[in-house]
């Protein structure tokens, strides 16, 4: 069997129904069979991205028809850097969780199951090319993620869950309006056939079509006023679910917005408006961050900010941007996660997860608080971190096109960010140690190991970032030759 | 392998090792830090070598590094300092905690401040800032509780800074293509210095918030006394320098107009302001920041607070020579750099000496130390002498040259301000020496010894220098002469001990120097035999006010408001404090953000009803939004 | 007031609406020509008698050529039953999943559902059988399925539906569905090609190769599915009426 | 023809009106047989514009199984939108 | 089918309930305190969505898209499947939403002791 990237989809999917199965043979097998898929899936993304730097995008049909009358998958240097993030992701998410003291034995079948699907939801919508399609997959990781928000009965997971899925709602109806419009215009569902066509739809229908799909997919791309839910969500998801959300989930949403601004719709005017929204998502969102006495709530604002700076910089549009927002993406993934999932050992025991209450936990939890604090360094971007680069390349690209004011308002930025995470960073190593050394929970080896990785990353990357920068190009690349895109999917119709 | 990576490499490697060491033994991360520098500087003088550039290039961006004469001028600084520094700590920080911690933090802050002083371009020089920036913070909230807020507003000081320099940075970037200073430099003086005003203030920005200019020094004091003095003596001495050695390239590289000769006009918003003009203001802000800091360290009871608000006047004497920017003015203010270095390292020493052995350097609390710790005392009133800049010691020749250099390019009322800061700055010499050292002893200090011997050692060193230099002030000469020539001041004259005045005298220092030695010991062991016997205790606290409480107002222990009548003349100066308005704005913007967040209402359906007035907005307005 | 704002919103996002819905004219010929094949839907409607040999075209789309939009559409059900399990979710000492609380209902309720029960299972069935020739199909036939436990589970307090065979059903259902969807990639096509099972004769229940079989394992997942979502609802232990 | 066009009218006000009756209506049970109506409003609907295949879906899930979700709901939490504030816990 | 002459009013009598269905959910969700009422407008708007797509896939005199027996072979214009198809997803996806939905709003009463969503707010800023 040839490695395609339907496997992304079809393996995991397998995975979920099997688990029922297996674990009435041994419960073990519901922790570890996800697992195995991530793994697999690693070696898939390898594969496939040492095949698309060498032969190009690939895009495979799906049932036999050529797009756009059946449904495909695009793995471009783009759409493929994107899912292997999110399989990297997923596969340390896997092992920090894989013992997480809190999903205990009954509920892990479900934990594991949503928690699977969540991934695979969010490599779907970043792989497929179809517009219907990414909307089912939409619904996928919606669901999963209504669900696994409120997954702790001990908490008000419920009511973040509901808001969530309040506007998770709300954003399949605006979707699917702006499905139906579009169908009903053009005839097609197929995204390249959609971005070769739009130039039939009138323009002040083209221009509904795309607000709907903005509206929509802004919801999912926490952007501003529409990311009412994202710090109850974070704050009240399990600690791996928080660190999913930021690195996996949000992703997806973020990506379908770019699609709709670079590929699907040829828009005067989109690009300053996805900088000016970015802009002020980042600014609302960093503001709030900094009074929270929630660390949680803290981690999400701040996630929320770090994604509007990854708008502004696919605003600015140019291959620097688009290489400085995609490293955004990566440090975000990677740092967010590694905050997220070191601070639920922080809080571990405080139902309110109070930032007062990590006062010298630094002293009982080193491991777990150095962690932390290097992940804090790296996201207010202190060299020599990995978050230092991408906060570099974006000024860079901005200054490029002299936008001077951007460029001092994400510093000012950056300085409340050093506000609010050294005042945690402070808490931590520099007051007097409140909790006994019986009531902190200690991370469990798999947690060290998967929080390492990311630390290590942070470092490397850091150290060294041409690591990564030459796939940032490539990606950057793909995601600019719209043309393109457009021959490779529909090689059989044009032709 | 390269020099400079060697450097770096042990520096950063002793880093590694002496936090993993910490382990096995508490004594053994100090003395593994010291070898590493001690190491570093040997390896670094024997292959020191100016003209080699290592260039190579790193996420798309080329790098440079090399040495020239102004940032090899500032190695010794840093070093020197860096040396003596970890050899005092081993013994200053034996009983605390985290040694591994702080060794690590202390080594990283002498690597990256090498780096910074490697670095020919801009991008390792800020990220070189940077590492500099926060390993400092990480020692300043070393002593912890008490330190976090001060940390805090180190952080943001520094942050605000470093992001001014950074946001300069990348607009030199989008200009220049290049991150290379010399080719900025070249830049600059191709195409003049209009449209590039804003790139020029931020540059003093950032490093006006390390060298503590006014208004941005407000870290500065509690960051300083709040550390450990082992890093303070390399704090003050050698971090703050850094920032004196970014100013000296943008007022001495890049503001000149000494090498094109013509007065460039910065044009935009700010028409009819030329380089002059920015460093006129720089100029001011030196003056100010020396004056103010005087007066401020005039009110302090605590010694190391004291020393940090004298730190910022010495510093501000140092910028407004560079500011200034005539030859003998520069030539001062380098001087100064590094004499304040020295003398301000040993007496930051001193204090920790004194904390570490009596606990306290509260001058209020102890006294009469004399007996207890008389080579520390020699150290304090050698590197105070300097400090003042009373002859023969190293500080009177850069203060010399500065008078100098301003009375000759016609800067008489900043000389004004300066020679009052400087008078101003015997008073609270004085302070140091007589409330610690002098008067009675107290009952809480009689079984205060004297420092152990390796902390004694780094501070004789350094008190020694200040004589060397204050008599063959020519050995520094050299150096400095080289790197006024680098940044393009041709011929400096220069004499190994002999300087001179406006009107063309010359004094020989070394003649000077002799006699009053020779006097000075004379007369020490006159009294030391003279007073020998006969001396009467009373302890200074066994007050009696006839039943009464002793109010503040009565002046009844010397050491307490000591310049009540001098303070009194200057209150109005003091009711101005910059503190106060940071305050007052960091407040508001608190207000402000409480304000913003509440748009989280936590209600699920006014989110939704944001969505749908996000929705109408877009689409009332979509024919604007998009046109 | 807050009324009046949300109703002037509504009706500003009506009036775009209406707007738009006016360059969408109600009954045109959007699809082109009939031999226009860039059209989707008319490619559909030309091919799919041909191609796939099965008569309900909207079965082949769903099932054929949208058929990887069919299984995300199963994992999304399975995935709610999943979510409302974990979120209904009490331990078992609470007991609480133990049994439902419903009271006894009548007689003739009971002996009415018994009746019809198996009635409506067959016709459940019979409409996913079907799903390619005649209207209707696996998630039609599956919801009238899980109707008819839905009756069962109401009459009777006792009934009792064993989770194991539930989640065998629906897992057994899924895999199926994945695996003939891998079958086509094993065999060098492309994941779930209707090529390895010959399309037989229009019309006929035999035909259109893979469709049927997988619609048949749509049906039996759904059901399965939303009797399970049934079965978790009505379990939930009914809180305390306030006053 | 017109037959169709005269049921199709009626349907699409009764449509309306029980949407209208679904949101005014105070007692939770009515209006959830509201939306079931709706729901059987719209798969009759859905047969005369030729869609036989939604017809059915939207007869089985919308009119059966969301009704008797909401009714569960309904059961295991409140009749009345206009609950009383609870205030004892 | 065809409506003949009486496309207009069939065009009205579609769009805008279609419409009108979805204006008055979001109503709902947005006004109505009680979380059922909420999920009720949400499945109202979703009833709306589903009506206007099989609306755009109707075709003036199309039939249903089945080849049955009676149909092949004949010339016949059928209405467009794809909307079918896809309004066939949407609504069990909008089935799976709304459980869930529901399930959050018993968890949410046992929790909360109410079904009012401004009470329900311990989560902000």
């Amino acid at each position: 069997m040839v490695i395609s990237p339907v496997h992304y989809i079809a393996v995991p999917l397998l995975a979920a129904f099997v688990i029922p199965l297996f674990a009435k043979l041994n419960r073990e097998f519901v922790r570890i069979i996800p697992g195995i898929v991530l793994l697999y899936l690693s070696y898939v993304s390898i594969v496939l991205m040492n095949q698309v730097s060498s032969t190009g995008t690939i895009s495979e049909v799906l049932a036999g028809w050529a797009p756009p009358f059946g449904i495909n998958l695009v793995f471009s240097a783009f759409s493929g850097f994107l899912a292997s993030l999110m399989t990297f992701m997923g596969l340390v998410i896997w092992i920090y969780s894989y013992r997480f003291k809190k999903i205990d034995d009954e509920p892990a079948l479900k934990f594991y199951v949503l928690f699977l699907m969540l991934i695979t939801g969010a490599i779907g919508i970043v792989l497929t090319g179809d517009i219907f399609n990414l909307f089912v997959f939409l619904e996928i990781v919606g669901i999963s993620a209504y669900s696994l928000t409120s997954f702790y009965r001990n908490r008000d997971g419920a009511e973040a869950g509901f808001k969530y899925l309040l506007l998770g709602a709300f954003a399949s109806t605006l979707i699917l309006l702006g499905i139906i419009l579009l169908y009903s215009s053009i005839g097609t569902l197929n995204m390249a056939d959609i971005a070769q066509k739009s130039h039939l739809i009138p323009t002040s229908l083209k221009v509904s079509i795309f607000i709907l799909f903005v509206v929509g997919f802004g919801i999912e791309a926490e952007m501003f006023p529409l990311n009412g839910w994202a710090p109850d969500a974070y704050s009240q998801a399990p600690g791996p679910v928080g660190a999913a959300f930021s690195g996996i989930a949000v992703k997806a949403g973020m990506y379908v917005i770019i699609r709709l601004i670079y590929t699907l719709f040829d828009i005067e005017g989109s690009f300053q408006f996805l900088i000016v929204m970015g802009l002020i998502t980042t600014i609302i969102a960093e503001v709030s961050a900094m009074k929270q006495t929630n660390l949680k709530r803290m981690l999400a604002y701040s996630s929320i900010g770090q994604m509007g700076i990854v708008m502004v910089a696919f605003g600015i549009g140019t291959r620097e941007a688009i290489i400085a927002g995609l490293f955004l993406m990566l440090n975000h993934a990677i740092i967010k996660g590694l905050l997220f999932l070191s601070s639920s050992y922080l809080v571990y025991n405080d139902d309110n997860k109070l930032i007062s209450s990590l006062s010298g936990l630094g002293k009982r939890l080193p491991l777990v608080s150095f962690l932390f604090a290097l992940g804090a360094f790296a996201i207010v971007g202190l060299p020599p971190f990995s978050g230092f680069w991408s906060r570099l390349y974006l000024l860079l690209a901005a200054a490029d096109k002299e936008l001077i004011y951007l460029i001092a308002i994400i510093l000012i930025i950056a300085v409340i960010e050093i506000v609010y995470y050294f005042r945690v960073i402070n808490k931590l190593y520099f007051k007097d140690i409140k909790v006994k050394s019986d009531d902190v929970q200690k991370p469990s080896i798999n947690a060290v190991i998967s929080m390492s990785i990311l630390g290590i990353l942070i470092i490397a990357i850091g150290i060294y970032p041409d690591l990564v920068t030459s796939y940032l190009g490539n990606a950057a690349d793909a995601l600019l030759d719209k043309a393109g895109y457009i021959e490779n999917v529909l090689v059989d119709i044009n032709n | 392998m390269n020099t400079y990576f060697v450097v770096l490499l042990i520096l950063f490697g002793g880093a590694i090792i002496s936090f993993a060491i910490n382990k096995v033994s508490y004594l053994l991360s100090g003395i593994v830090a010291f070898i590493a520098t001690a190491s570093a500087t040997v390896f670094f003088y024997l292959n020191v070598d100016t003209d080699n550039f290592v260039q190579f290039s790193l996420a798309g961006f080329d790098f440079q590094w090399g040495l020239n004469s102004l940032s090899l001028l500032f190695t010794y600084i840093v070093l020197g300092l860096g040396t003596l520094a970890t050899l005092y700590s081993i013994q200053y920080m034996r009983f605390k905690n985290n040694l591994g911690y702080f060794y690590f933090n202390f080594l990283l802050g002498i690597g990256s401040m090498m780096g910074i002083l490697f670095s020919q371009d801009f991008i390792s020089f800020f990220i070189f800032w940077e590492i500099m920036t926060w390993s400092s913070y990480l020692i300043v909230v070393y002593n912890g509780n008490k330190t976090h807020k001060i940390g805090i507003k180190y952080m943001i000081f520094s942050g605000i800074g470093a992001y001014a320099m950074l946001m300069s940075i990348v607009m030199i970037y989008a200009d220049v293509k290049s991150f290379l200073i010399a080719d900025y430099i070249d830049y600059i003086s191709q195409v003049g210095l209009s449209g590039h005003y804003l790139q020029i203030i931020l540059l003093i920005v950032g490093f006006g918030v390390k060298s503590a200019l006014m208004p941005l020094h407000v870290w500065a004091p509690k960051a300083y006394a709040n550390s450990p003095m082992g890093y303070t003596s390399l704090f003050s001495g050698a971090l703050s320098k850094m920032g004196v050695y970014g100013l000296s390239i943008v007022l001495l590289s890049l503001l000149t107009n000494f090498n094109t000769g013509e007065n460039v006009s910065l044009g935009g918003l700010f028409e009819g302001i030329n380089a002059e003009f920015i460093r006129i203001i720089v100029q001011w802000l030196g003056a100010i920041t020396a004056v103010m800091g005087t007066l401020y360290a005039l009110k302090q009871n605590d010694a190391k607070k004291l020393l940090a608000y004298s730190s910022i006047a010495q510093l501000g004497y140092i910028i407004t020579g560079l500011a200034i920017g005539t030859e003998l003015a520069v030539m001062g203010a380098l001087f100064l750099a590094v004499l304040h270095a020295i003398f301000k390292g040993a007496l930051f020493m001193a204090m920790g000496a004194v904390e570490r052995q009596a606990g306290t350097t509260d001058m209020t609390k102890i006294s009469g130390l004399v007996r207890k710790m008389p080579f520390t005392f020699i150290v304090t009133l050698m590197s105070i002498i300097a400090l003042a800049g009373i002859p023969p010691l190293g500080g009177f020749v850069g203060k010399w040259l500065l008078y100098e250099g301003m009375i000759t390019s016609g800067h008489y009322f900043l000389v004004v301000l300066i020679f009052f800061s400087s008078t101003a700055a015997f008073l609270y010499c004085y302070r140091i020496l007589f409330g610690i050292f002098l008067g009675q002893e107290e009952k809480e200090t009689i079984n205060v010894r004297e420092a152990p011997i390796s902390m004694l050692i780094p501070m004789l060193l350094l008190a020694i220098l200040t004589m060397v230099f204050g008599t063959y002030p020519g050995l520094l000469f050299e150096p400095i002469a080289n790197a006024m020539s680098y940044i393009g001041y041709n011929d400096v004259v220069w004499e190994m001990s002999t300087i001179s005045n406006v009107w063309g005298d010359k004094v020989s220092l070394d003649y000077v120097s002799l006699t009053i030695f020779t006097v000075f010991i004379v007369a020490m062991i006159f009294l030391t035999i003279k007073n020998y016997k006969g001396t009467r205790y009373v302890t200074t606290k066994d007050i009696s006010t006839s039943g009464e409480m002793p109010t503040e107002n009565e002046n009844l222990t010397f050491q307490l408001n000591f310049f009540q009548p001098f303070e009194r003349a200057v209150a109005p100066l003091y009711k101005r404090s910059m503190d106060k308005i940071y305050n007052t704005i960091g407040e508001s913007l608190d207000a402000l953000f409480n304000f913003v967040r509440t748009i989280y209402t936590g209600n699920g359906q006014t989110y939704a009803l944001y969505v749908i007035v996000f929705l109408v907005i877009m689409l009332i307005f979509k024919d604007s939004i998009f046109n | 007031m807050k009324n009046i704002i949300v109703i002037a919103l509504l009706l500003v996002v009506g009036f775009y609406l209406v707007d738009s819905f006016n360059y969408i004219k109600f009954g045109d010929n959007r699809l082109g020509a009939p031999s226009d094949e860039k059209t989707v839907g008319a490619y559909y409607l030309n091919n799919t008698v041909e191609k796939t040999g099965v008569a309900n075209v909207i079965t082949a789309i769903i099932v054929n050529y949208r058929g990887f939009d069919t299984l995300g559409e199963v994992t999304v059900l399975f995935l709610a039953t999943t979510g409302l399990g974990s979120i209904l979710y009490r331990r078992r000492k609470e007991g609480e999943h133990e049994e439902r609380v419903t009271k006894e209902s009548s007689y003739l309720l009971q002996t009415g559902s018994k009746i019809l029960f198996p009635f409506v299972i067959l016709l459940g069935i019979y409409v996913f059988i079907h799903g390619h020739l005649t209207p209707g199909g696996g998630f039609q036939g599956g919801a009238i399925v899980a109707t008819g436990f839905l009756l069962m589970l109401i009459a009777y307090k006792n009934f009792k539906l064993g989770h194991n065979q539930l989640t065998w059903v629906e897992s057994l259902a899924g895999i199926t569905f994945v695996s003939i969807g891998m079958w086509g990639l094993i065999t060098g096509g492309t994941f779930l090609e209707n090529s390895f099972i010959p399309k037989g004769t229009l019309n006929s229940l035999f035909s259109g190769g893979i469709i049927p079989i997988i619609y048949i394992a749509v049906g039996f997942k759904v059901a399965a599915e939303l009797t399970g979502v049934l079965d978790i609802l009505l379990s939930i232990k009914p809180s305390k009426i306030k006053k | 023809m017109i037959i169709y066009v005269v049921i199709f009218s009626i349907l699409a006000v009764l449509l309306v009106a029980s949407a209208l009756f679904a949101i005014i209506q105070k007692d939770l049970l009515y209006a959830v047989i509201a939306t079931g109506v709706i729901s059987l409003i719209l798969s009759v609907m859905f047969f005369i514009l030729q869609a036989p295949d939604v017809a059915l879906t939207e007869a089985a899930i919308g009119i059966a199984l969301t009704t008797i979700v909401f009714v569960i709901t309904i059961r295991n939490t409140t009749r009345n939108e206009d609950e009383k504030e609870i205030n004892s816990k | 089918m065809d409506f003949g002459q009486y496309q207009n009013i069939v065009t009205i009598s579609v769009y805008g309930s279609a419409i009108a269905l979805i204006l008055i959910g979001l109503y709902a969700v947005l006004i109505k305190k009680n979380l059922i009422k909420i999920v009720i407008g949400l499945s109202l708007a979703d009833a709306g969505i589903h009506l206007l797509f099989v609306a755009i896939g109707y075709l003036k005199g199309g039939t249903a898209p089945i080849f049955s027996p009676s149909v092949v072979g004949e010339n016949v214009t059928m209405v467009d499947p794809v909307p079918q198809a896809l309004v066939l997803t949407a609504i069990v996806i909008g089935f799976a939403v709304t459980a869930v939905a529901l399930s959050l709003v018993i968890r949410l009463y046992k929790h909360h002791n109410t079904a009012r969503i401004d009470q329900i707010k311990s989560l902000k800023w």
